[in-house]
């Protein structure tokens, strides 16, 4: 079954988009909410820890950190909350890595 | 899709009761169904109708009741939790001893089955905290 | 209701005491118990540093819950999932954890281990084929 | 050695209140002075007499109450941030126009210049948090 | 009294708004500059990210707070220290960060930077100096 | 002028500990308290983060996790909340890694 693993840490802080990485299987999908958007920014050393990942961002929480979308590494999609409920819905469960 | 969201941080400190209110709106724009909200841990802070948050910010507390009244949401605080954290209602009052109560319009105080119950009885299970 | 039966697992990341993620969420499983669902425990991270042996909060005066863990098996909370990868990174083996039993009633109530060691990617999988995953 | 000891975190939820109170007794009986204790951030939520901790566990607001109390500490509370999360007394109340006050014994709610004049007073500011 | 001038220092390492350290710990700034006290702020780790420019907290519905920083030029807070390390570390030059000046009225209101762009090591240097650090 | 470095968080959570160490220089020392504590166990792949700093653990913090003090590494000092308030007396200042 398939698992939307929700982060919300930064990666420079907290260990938990690693930790999310390493449970994301084929069909999972991460989504990074909070300060967790910064690992999708291309030029940060974190965003290693996401590659070959199905990874989502929540928009507001860029906008509000003005992370700008062109910052993004390649293949990161922009999501609203209505495209994160979308994604709850989309999966079999989900797992929030506090 | 029935949906119960958990809520394990208070306001303003965490922006993980903003993100809750905000997936939990937009659930309802879409038509879902919020079986129940359970706040747990420093979560139950939310309760409080003793907020007064800076004019120009907004009103998590106020918000959560407002969407409750709207949409009939049930709000239920962990009374566990909310007794090491000083979240009284009438009930709590008299049984602790408490003086005063703070609880906000639209929650109500009860046990930690009502997460158990909302688990089994929803298509997902959503939590947001620290 | 059969249909109510669900696959719960709660998974436990952070470490006792200095947050009281640790003892609350205990709290919701001993409570979770007396729903009659299918549940699993998964320590992972510092989650795994709650079943650690010789616990003694006397000096640091706070309440002391870790003999809890050793109840579960008789709360019928008998799958306890922990991380390889966690407890090496710590330097810790399942011999600085508490041993954590149940009695199988199917075979006159032999004592039997609750503590399963598992890797990342085994761990992975058995999340995976759970229906709600409890986070704290 | 005058020291000034700041919280950052509520009761319970982190470790934070009971570091710093065991700090605090423990430097009260070296013989040094406390010139304040000032709660700040979800430290406000230290100061409300609504808490009922379990029976077998340690009461962390009536703690400060009674160090309080046995050495004349000064419990200060920061007004902004307890405005935000809903730590009142009379004044505030008043201010405010809450029903209720919480604010438990030996706390007082005042402004954050408290901090700074504690930082320039003493010797050492020591900060516990999350 | 001149004696009680103390070498202030507010440690920023919070990112903005997932936690609300960063803008509590800007309200200590502002009311501290009424004190006359000798004041430095330092931004590593995350709290880099508290400078970060187009900030736009609309649809997050929280206040955007990120104009205030550039006001504490005339708060006469006009040492601000971001380290070099962690900028690096998340792929951002001074360039993404908001341009802070402050006026020096010994130099005809002359427009000066208020960032100080500066190693670890240097940064560890500055921390030394000072009587008092806050941290948040 | 000495600092006392306090970090509260456990090394396998968050970056604290090792920005602790990037900071304390000669003469400084680092205090371990609550979950922070597990960063002095010698058999822990954190602790390598400590080496070389004088480096201090509060006792009580240790016993309530069940961390023996015989698993310290080498040179780890034990100190109970006296001996806290003592570190921050020889310090010049105390700079709290939260």
């Amino acid at each position: 079954m398939s698992i939307l693993h929700i982060v919300n840490k930064s990666p420079y802080e907290k260990n938990s988009v690693a930790m999310a990485a390493g449970y994301a299987k084929e069909g999972d999908t991460v989504l990074l909410i909070e300060d967790a958007v910064y690992a999708a920014v291309k030029a940060g050393s974190a965003s290693a820890k996401l590659s070959g990942l199905d990874v989502s961002v929540l928009g507001s929480d860029l906008a509000a950190r003005g992370v700008a979308e062109d910052k993004l590494a390649d293949g990161v999609n922009v999501v609203d909350y209505a495209g994160f409920v979308d994604l709850v819905e989309a999966k079999d469960s989900v797992q929030s890595w506090l | 899709m029935k949906l119960t969201i958990q809520v394990n941080e208070g306001p303003y400190q965490h922006q993980a009761s903003d993100s809750a209110y905000h997936f939990t709106k937009a659930a309802l724009e879409k038509g879902h169904e919020i079986f129940r909200v359970f706040f747990y841990h420093d979560g139950v802070n939310n309760g409080t109708r003793l907020t007064t948050p800076p004019q120009d910010d907004r009103n998590v507390v106020n918000r959560w009741s407002e969407l409750s009244k709207e949409h009939d949401l049930d709000l239920v605080i962990c009374v566990a939790a909310a007794q090491r954290r000083g979240i009284v209602d009438d009930g709590e009052a008299e049984r602790n001893g408490k003086d005063a109560t703070n609880i906000a319009d639209g929650f109500r105080i009860s046990g930690l089955g009502q997460l158990i119950e909302g688990a089994v009885q929803s298509d997902r299970l959503v939590v947001f905290g620290d | 209701m059969a249909e109510d039966i669900k696959k719960l697992m709660y998974v436990n990341r952070r470490a006792p005491y200095g947050t009281i993620y640790a003892w609350e969420s205990l709290e919701v499983v001993l409570i979770g118990a007396a729903f009659d669902q299918d549940v699993s425990l998964a320590f992972m991270d510092d989650g795994v540093y709650q079943l650690m042996k010789g616990q003694n909060t006397e000096a640091a005066g706070m309440k002391n819950f870790s003999p809890t863990y050793s109840a579960l098996g008789d709360y019928e909370v008998t799958k306890i999932y922990v991380e390889k990868e966690s407890l090496e990174e710590r330097g810790l083996t399942l011999d600085d954890l508490q041993h954590l039993v149940w009695e199988d009633e199917d075979d006159d109530w032999a004592e039997r281990d609750s503590i399963h060691l598992v890797s990342r990617a085994e761990l992975a999988d058995v999340m995976a084929e759970h229906d709600m995953m409890f986070n704290f």
